[in-house]
């Protein structure tokens, strides 16, 4: 209905293959970004930085690393926590013991110790694949949350294994406050979301696609698929692991291995399910659904029961919005294996021939 | 200088300088005096757009994905390239050079290398089939053919040995051509590669060559479909073309900022105005489609701001606009319709500017515009139109509306072949549904006693081709040439046709010799999106008979959804439902002619459906899809006989041609329907 | 030695209830070919739903009954409701949605039966039994013992019902060949059905007899999934790899926890099973029962 | 057709066996390739015809038997080596990569053409864009010669039948190889689409000078575009030569044209 596409022609493969082929989606996604980077930070509250922006980018980042994985790739990972725990110790390490260090580098080394991690684990995914897959991914999960604990060296010997993260600046701005920690990490989560768009539009993604769509043929015409496995477990790793030390540095501020448990991973799989497996929108539709969903859910079943005159507890909604989680999973997979993206695309499909049905 | 005749909406081309005349003559006068002597060819046109706005797009085409853009400096060295490897294969001033093809960047610019060096391009259709090919080939004794591909290459080898003087065919396209060794066959890119050493060689060759051009030359041969006899080549010179484009440029205030998609045949004058002269003449930009398949999503993805297509285009639009709607959800449904009888309430007098149009109207169709117009337009390719044309038969008033109501600025021309296509168009704001415009600028118009539309003006053809007997037949003395289309000019001095002068026939005496237009009838059946073509006879008959054809789209669709099961279009064609939705619509057509006293007599009392679909390669229509009605009415001679004789169903056997050349046949026993006819409504004095 | 041996069977004994846990999983498997995840949470279901009507003051022969209608109920609306909306899914979308089912029954189980461990007493006394500490000097608890015989004769009358049972043929034909099982007639659907409420039966074993033992408690959807290695070892279709899958894993991390645990701090038989699975699975990927087979082009 | 020149023998493959466990699936097979030539291996089905290609291009590595290629003897290749080495291949059952556009899969088809690596395309800078898009430039000629344009930018998952082979056969193409593996390529498909495949298959040979082994069932097909013929029955060869020879071959019209009829 917005889009008048007429007249937008392309003269050549660049303008053919950008990002936004639309000029509406480029300015609707303009604005966007203006709105996010200038107009947010004029007025939301603390409570909306620290308790659903943040998290929500945060986990737009974890979401985006296991849908390079998963969705991309085809390798399912029940790990992401792990490699995000790998991220937040890493960067508080490289802190920690390099004198100096930016935070921004230290989050990027945080990330290519996941990645080296996440090579390490994906080793397997050589030779098997589905939920075998999975299970080995699960060996991940709850070794490196074990070492992370066992191992004081890690958190600098503090009593559980507990990191609080120091304080740090980037680029002479100490980030201090929840703007600012918003700030920073809206700005990696939209440099990382754009570099993951790139890769998926180009040979990288594509190669990851044939691995996940049919491996042999993949091969035949010449995919290696050693490599383009564990690129893809290394670079999903690396987007887990600084979404981990964004966890430690922009979120929690103090934060103990037991934070990245498989629950973790699970939410992360879920955010990737609902979002829309193979798609980097889905992602951050994905993180918004969950990490909005509980808060939902807060709101409207204590009215809900009051009404009905029944008391319930907290805990009650925790497990209501487990069942919920359970229960929309299923839906999805059922009704709409491809997500909230998927519903977005027909969405924007109707507009774009509106008022035609088809 | 250049710029005068391409001033940009100064001269408002409404403001009244046509003058009346005592002979039923309208004159317009041209604003602007004759070209500059020194732009006067289009070999000087192209060079000075590649001087003035060199790095402007000229010529685009959807290729390899995406549209490949050359500008007019790119286009005067290829059209250059191409002229000087012509001239080295031999061709002369004078000589005659065929154009077969779709619409291609490279047929156009051959256009004007041809130009260049004195000659003449011919285009003919590219669907016409070899035998109809070699005529023309013939008549104007062909040298030189440049070809789109193989396919029209292989036309060109079967008639080669009937055109004898034929002795050079390049081609554009060189897929599949590596095992043609004949070798008077050429790749335009050897040609070109030759032309640039040429030119390296002899730069002063080419200047010198548009030197000797002038603008009373020949500048492009088209031959007419000939509704009747054989096709002639009629020869327009530069100064005739240059003339008309620049008419309607200076009508519409068009500029180098246009865009027009190419896309309907390069042989038909119209395209040659609007796609070559006017482009020519103003600068603007002509974009070339994928493929014939293609052009709905190429008009799309250009969305041109200057647009022409035949009455069936619109109206085959329009088809699709409803069918599909149909298949919408009901509140989508109620909404479309909501809003577009909003549309055809106020849509076209707002489009007019008319301050009659009350507040609540306009908030309407605003809102209207933001939910649907808007959006149509743009699912359609028409969000950038400026102007739009239509010609070549007449329009439904309805379908014409339709586009006018949703802000398409569809406008009426009228003109022929002979005249560079353009006599009357439609000023802006000034539209009138079954009127045709008023002259263009720099062109008279009367009407003769007989009734017939007469031309005079610096439009007028120069001559048919070795046909000095027609040509005196059709331009008389005092140099008027003669239609052959019967009309009248209302009192606003809008011309209106009603037929061709010849097919205006009369009912028999005996019923009182009423006046029978046999189009001004089929066009109103034709309106409807169940009839694709309609053919009427009256003429010394005691009363008005159809032959109608299906859309098989439409009518497919409708018999879908009322679930009735057909097996091809002979079967649907003969359903009885089918037959009673069509004569439905005979019988509103009756309704409506019994309102005007003119044509009241003339409602169509019976009728049928032909088992099969008219077709050019049936040579029932001409190329340009008009009925040959003589030619009908002899083929189905037992047909109409079975018509009046009162019958109700009459078996026939036809020939038809496939696509693929094979011949088959076709039988059916046809039923014969009445329609209900209405008494005449006499207007109260 | 003694020790060790001690270590061994201890070992073994809670590797039966890893057992048990699997044959779950490899029922389903078998059976619809899904890789249920949920089989921990519905071990985790079972138990707290046991607890939860003994508690009521219902005596535990009735309030096994209970549970396992409520179980029964529990698997005919998970083939209802998860699995026939999926027919003809990839397996891996099965798998996920089983992990939504997971998520689904624990929520579930948390709020009917309260989030509060529960203690379960069966009447089994958890004693070493005197005559093996007297001879051979060893610690081997006469609970784990009964658990084991208990499990034993499931494993017993599992494999009768399979093989004796009418519809015990009719699920080997179906987990054989689906399509060939569909046309002869077997209702899949059905099926399908009868082999959920079975593998809620096991669940509802493997929950009871871990209940007792450690009580009901959240934490057992952990221990059931140690089933997964157990099952990688075994291969994904055999009962009997499920049995000494869970034998082996049982053993080798109490083993690992004893004896390599103390070098690195202990704790590692939380991922043990995981690391041993994972470098099986680069050496036999098919399991050890499991059935090889090659990728045809 | 005729100028089209046939070279030297490009391909030798001797004495090949293959076995899956205990099951032989090809015994001591020879036949070789020459250079431009189409080559078609026929047989009933079950002759291991799909395995020899499958041997060809490194998929299935016989136990036994050499592979010279261009004069270099190997005994065994992994496929995306052979790929390199400028094999490519279509499927018997499609194994187009469903979840991508036609176009993602024909560029799929170039991806040993690219050298960027994935940090210079995440950038989407320089080299990277114009690798990528001189990459696109390719991949269109393919498009343009396929015929395609209209489907460009669809779902391989959405087209009929027919229009997945043609994209199988693209995806080959956009690798400019040497040797095309063709495993029946119109099966399944209607007159018409198999004229056009034909087409296709027969200008590819020649503009490009590509040399083809195929597979087909089509005994007309096989016979009108092939130059030379393999006949394998029960994972032997039972015939070799031109399709005059293989036509009248006792041991051919015995085991395999006769049950034709």
């Amino acid at each position: 209905m917005f889009y008048r596409e007429t007249g937008q022609f392309k003269t050549s493969y660049g303008a053919d293959q950008q990002i936004f082929p639309i000029r509406q989606d480029r300015i609707a996604i303009g604005l966007l970004l203006v709105f996010a980077f200038f107009v947010v930070p004029a007025v939301a509250t603390q409570y909306w930085f620290s308790a659903i922006l943040i998290p929500f980018l945060i986990f737009s980042l974890a979401a985006l690393g296991l849908n390079i994985l998963t969705g991309y790739a085809g390798q399912l990972s029940l790990g992401s926590a792990a490699f995000m725990a790998v991220g937040a110790f890493g960067a508080y390490n490289f802190i920690l013991r390099v004198p100096e260090i930016p935070a921004i580098l230290a989050f990027l080394m945080g990330g290519v110790c996941a990645a080296g991690v996440g090579i390490l684990f994906g080793l397997p995914s050589l030779r098997i694949k589905g939920f075998y897959l999975a299970v080995a991914t699960l060996a991940a999960q709850f070794f490196v949350v074990w070492a992370l604990t066992k191992f004081g060296w890690f958190s600098n010997y503090s009593s559980s294994g507990v990191i609080s993260s120091q304080d740090f600046s980037v680029f002479g701005f100490a980030i201090d406050s929840p703007v600012r920690k918003y700030l920073l990490t809206l700005s990696i989560v939209a440099i990382m979301g754009l570099l993951a768009k790139n890769m998926a539009r180009s040979n990288t993604g594509r190669s990851w696609m044939a691995v996940r769509d049919m491996d042999v043929a993949a091969e035949v015409i010449g995919i290696p698929l050693m490599k383009t496995k564990l690129l893809a477990f290394a670079v999903s790793s690396f987007y887990c692991g600084v979404a981990g030390a964004l966890v430690a540095y922009c979120y929690l501020g103090t934060v103990e291995p037991d934070y990245f448990t498989l629950d973790l991973s699970f939410r992360i799989l879920f955010m990737v399910i609902i979002g829309g497996v193979g798609t980097i929108l889905g992602s951050f539709f994905g993180a918004a659904f969950i990490v909005l969903l509980p808060i939902f859910l807060n709101i409207v079943l204590h009215p809900l029961f009051a009404i009905l005159g029944i008391e319930i507890s907290s805990a009650v909604v925790s497990n209501m919005e487990l069942m919920v989680f359970g229960g929309l999973i299923i839906f999805f997979l059922a009704v709409e294996p491809h997500g909230l993206a998927r519903l977005w695309q027909i969405g924007k499909e109707k507009l774009r021939i509106w008022p035609f049905p088809h | 200088m250049f710029n005068e005749f391409q001033s940009t909406g100064k001269a408002a081309p409404n403001s009244g300088f046509l003058m009346w005349q005592m002979e039923e003559t309208y004159m317009a006068a041209s604003p602007s005096g004759p070209a500059s002597g020194s732009l006067d060819t289009f070999p000087r046109l192209l060079l000075e757009h590649a001087r003035v706005r060199g790095e402007r797009p000229a010529t685009r085409e959807k290729d390899m994905g995406i549209w490949q853009t050359w500008t007019w400096s790119q286009m005067a060295e290829e059209v250059r390239a191409m002229a000087c490897g012509l001239a080295e294969l031999g061709f002369k001033r004078g000589d005659n050079l065929a154009i077969i093809g779709d619409n291609r960047p490279r047929l156009y610019w051959s256009m004007c290398a041809v130009q260049m060096l004195g000659g003449v391009p011919v285009p003919l259709y590219q669907d016409a089939v070899a035998a109809e090919m070699a005529y023309v080939l013939q008549d104007a004794e062909i040298h030189f053919a440049i070809v789109e591909d193989q396919e029209q290459v292989d036309k060109l080898l079967e008639i080669k040995d009937q055109c004898p003087a034929l002795q050079h065919i390049l081609y554009d396209e060189p897929r599949g051509m590596r095992h043609y060794t004949q070798t008077f066959l050429q790749g335009l890119d050897e040609v070109i590669a030759m032309g640039k050493i040429h030119d390296k060689n002899q730069p002063d060759f080419i200047p010198a060559e548009i030197a000797k051009g002038h603008p009373e030359d020949v500048a492009v041969m088209l031959y007419t479909s000939g509704t009747t006899g054989k096709p002639k080549g009629v020869c327009q010179t530069h100064a005739t073309f240059i003339a008309a484009a620049q008419s309607g440029t200076e009508f519409d205030s068009l500029t180098e900022n246009e865009d027009i998609l190419s896309y309907l045949p390069m042989a038909w004058v119209g395209d040659h105005l609007f796609s070559y002269a006017q482009a020519m003449v103003a600068g603007f930009t002509i974009n070339c489609p994928e493929s014939g398949d293609t052009v709905m999503t190429d008009l799309r993805e250009i969305g041109p701001t200057y647009y022409f297509a035949p009455p069936r285009v619109f109206e085959n639009l329009l088809t699709t606009v409803m069918i599909r709607m149909e298949d919408a959800g009901a509140i989508k449904r109620n909404m479309f319709h909501y809003f577009m009888s909003v549309a055809k309430r106020c849509g076209s007098d707002i489009l007019d500017g008319k301050s009659t149009v009350s507040s609540s109207d306009r908030l309407l169709y605003s809102l209207g515009n933001l939910l649907v117009y808007g959006p149509l337009r743009n699912v359609l390719g028409m969000s950038r139109i400026r102007v739009a044309y239509t010609a070549g038969a007449a329009i439904g008033p309805d379908l014409f509306r339709f586009y006018r109501s949703i802000g398409v600025n569809l406008k009426q021309l009228y003109g022929a072949t002979e005249t560079c296509a353009a006599v009357c168009l439609q000023p802006d704001r000034q539209i009138k549904f079954d009127s045709v415009g008023k002259p263009a600028p720099g062109v008279e118009v009367r009407i003769a006693p007989s009734g017939e539309v007469q031309v005079r003006g610096k439009i007028l053809f120069k001559e048919y081709y070795k046909r000095p007997d027609a040509t005196a037949e059709s331009i008389d003395a005092e140099g008027w040439f003669h239609t052959g289309d019967a009309g009248f000019f209302d009192d606003d001095g809008h011309l209106k046709i009603i037929d061709r002068a010849k097919d205006v026939g009369k009912l028999a005496v005996s019923v009182g010799g009423a006046m029978f237009a046999p189009n001004y009838i089929e066009n109103k059946l034709k309106f409807f999106q169940y009839i694709k073509e309609a053919v009427c006879f009256g003429h010394d008959r005691e009363m008005v008979t159809a032959f109608i054809n299906i859309d098989m789209g439409a009518v497919g669709n409708w018999a879908e959804r009322q679930g009735i099961a057909y097996a091809g279009y002979t079967d649907l064609a003969q359903k009885a439902e089918v037959y009673e939705l069509i004569r439905e619509c005979v019988e509103q057509v009756n309704a409506e002619l019994s309102h005007d006293a003119m044509v009241a007599d003339t409602q169509v009392h019976r009728f049928l459906i032909l088992h099969k679909e008219l077709d050019p390669d049936d040579d029932e229509l001409t190329r340009t899809r008009k009925v040959r009605r003589g030619f009908v009415a002899e083929k189905y001679a037992v047909l109409i006989d079975a018509l009046y004789t009162g019958k109700a169903t009459q078996f026939i056997e036809t020939q038809v041609k496939f696509e693929d050349g094979r011949s088959g046949k076709v039988a059916a026993d046809l039923r014969i329907d009445d329609a209900k006819t209405f008494p005449a409504i006499r207007k109260a004095a | 030695m003694a020790f060790f041996f001690e270590v061994l069977i201890g070992g073994l004994l809670s590797g039966v209830m890893y057992s048990l846990v699997a044959l779950g999983f490899v029922l389903i498997y078998k059976a619809s070919g899904v890789f249920n995840f949920a089989q921990g949470a519905m071990v985790y279901f079972a138990a707290l739903t046991f607890a939860g009507i003994i508690d009521m003051g219902v005596p535990i022969p009735l309030a096994f009954l209970g549970a396992f209608v409520v179980m029964i109920a529990l698997g005919v609306a998970t083939e209802r409701i998860v699995l026939r909306p999926l027919v003809n899914q990839p397996q891996i979308t099965l798998f996920m949605a089983t992990i939504g089912l997971t998520f689904f029954v624990e929520g579930l189980a948390q709020i009917a039966w309260g989030a509060s461990t529960r203690r379960i007493d069966l009447g089994i006394q958890d004693e070493p039994i005197p005559w093996i500490l007297d001879n051979m000097n060893m610690v081997v608890s006469s609970f784990d013992l009964t658990a084991a015989a208990i499990a034993g004769v499931l494993v017993a009358v599992l494999a009768a019902f399979f093989q004796y049972t009418k519809i015990g043929r009719a699920l080997r034909a179906v987990a054989d060949d689906h399509q060939a099982a569909l046309s002869i007639g077997i209702p899949l659907q059905h099926i399908w059905g009868i082999i959920w409420s079975v593998a809620g039966f096991v669940a509802l074993v493997a929950g009871m007899l871990w209940g007792a033992r450690n009580g009901a408690q959240f934490a057992l959807t952990f221990v059931a999934l140690k089933a997964l290695p157990v099952l990688i070892l075994g291969g994904f279709t055999s009962v009997l790899g499920a049995i000494v899958g869970g034998l082996i894993i049982g053993s080798t991390e109490k083993l690992a926890e004893v004896f390599i645990g103390p070098m690195v701090g202990g704790g590692i038989e939380n991922w043990f099973p995981y690391v041993l699975a994972l470098f099986f699975l680069l050496v036999r990927p098919e399991g050890l029962f499991g059935e090889k087979h090659i990728d045809r082009v | 057709m005729s100028e089209r020149k046939i070279g030297e023998v490009i391909l030798d493959l001797q004495n090949i066996s293959l076995r899956f466990g205990g099951v032989k699936a090809l015994t001591d097979i020879s036949f070789d390739v020459r250079e431009h030539e189409v080559r078609a291996i026929i047989g009933p089905n079950g002759a291991g015809k799909s395995s020899m290609l499958n041997v060809i291009n490194g998929v299935y590595h016989p136990q036994e038997g050499t592979i010279i290629f261009r004069g270099e003897k190997r005994h065994e290749m992994e496929a995306n080596a052979a790929a390199k080495a400028g094999f490519a291949r279509t499927f018997q059952n499609i194994a187009l990569f469903k979840g991508m556009s036609v176009l993602d899969n024909l560029m799929t088809g170039r991806n040993l053409k690219i050298k960027t690596n994935f940090i210079q395309q995440a950038l989407w800078w320089g080299p990277a864009r114009k690798e990528e898009l001189e990459q696109r430039r390719k991949v269109e000629e393919v498009i343009d010669f396929l015929e395609i344009e209209h489907i460009r930018k669809t779902p391989v998952g959405r087209l009929p039948y027919g229009l997945q082979k043609r994209v199988e056969l693209g995806r080959a193409l956009a690798a400019e190889p040497q040797i095309l593996l063709l495993d029946e390529p119109m099966a399944g498909m209607n007159v018409e689409e198999k004229q056009d495949m034909c087409r296709f298959i027969l200008d590819v040979n020649d503009q490009f000078g590509t040399t083809i082994v195929l597979i087909e069932h089509d005994m007309g097909v096989v016979m009108d575009i092939s130059d030379r013929v393999v006949v394998l029955d029960y994972g032997k060869k039972i015939g070799d030569g031109t399709p005059d020879e293989v036509r009248n071959n006792e041991e051919v019209i015995k085991a395999y044209l006769g049950t034709q009829h």
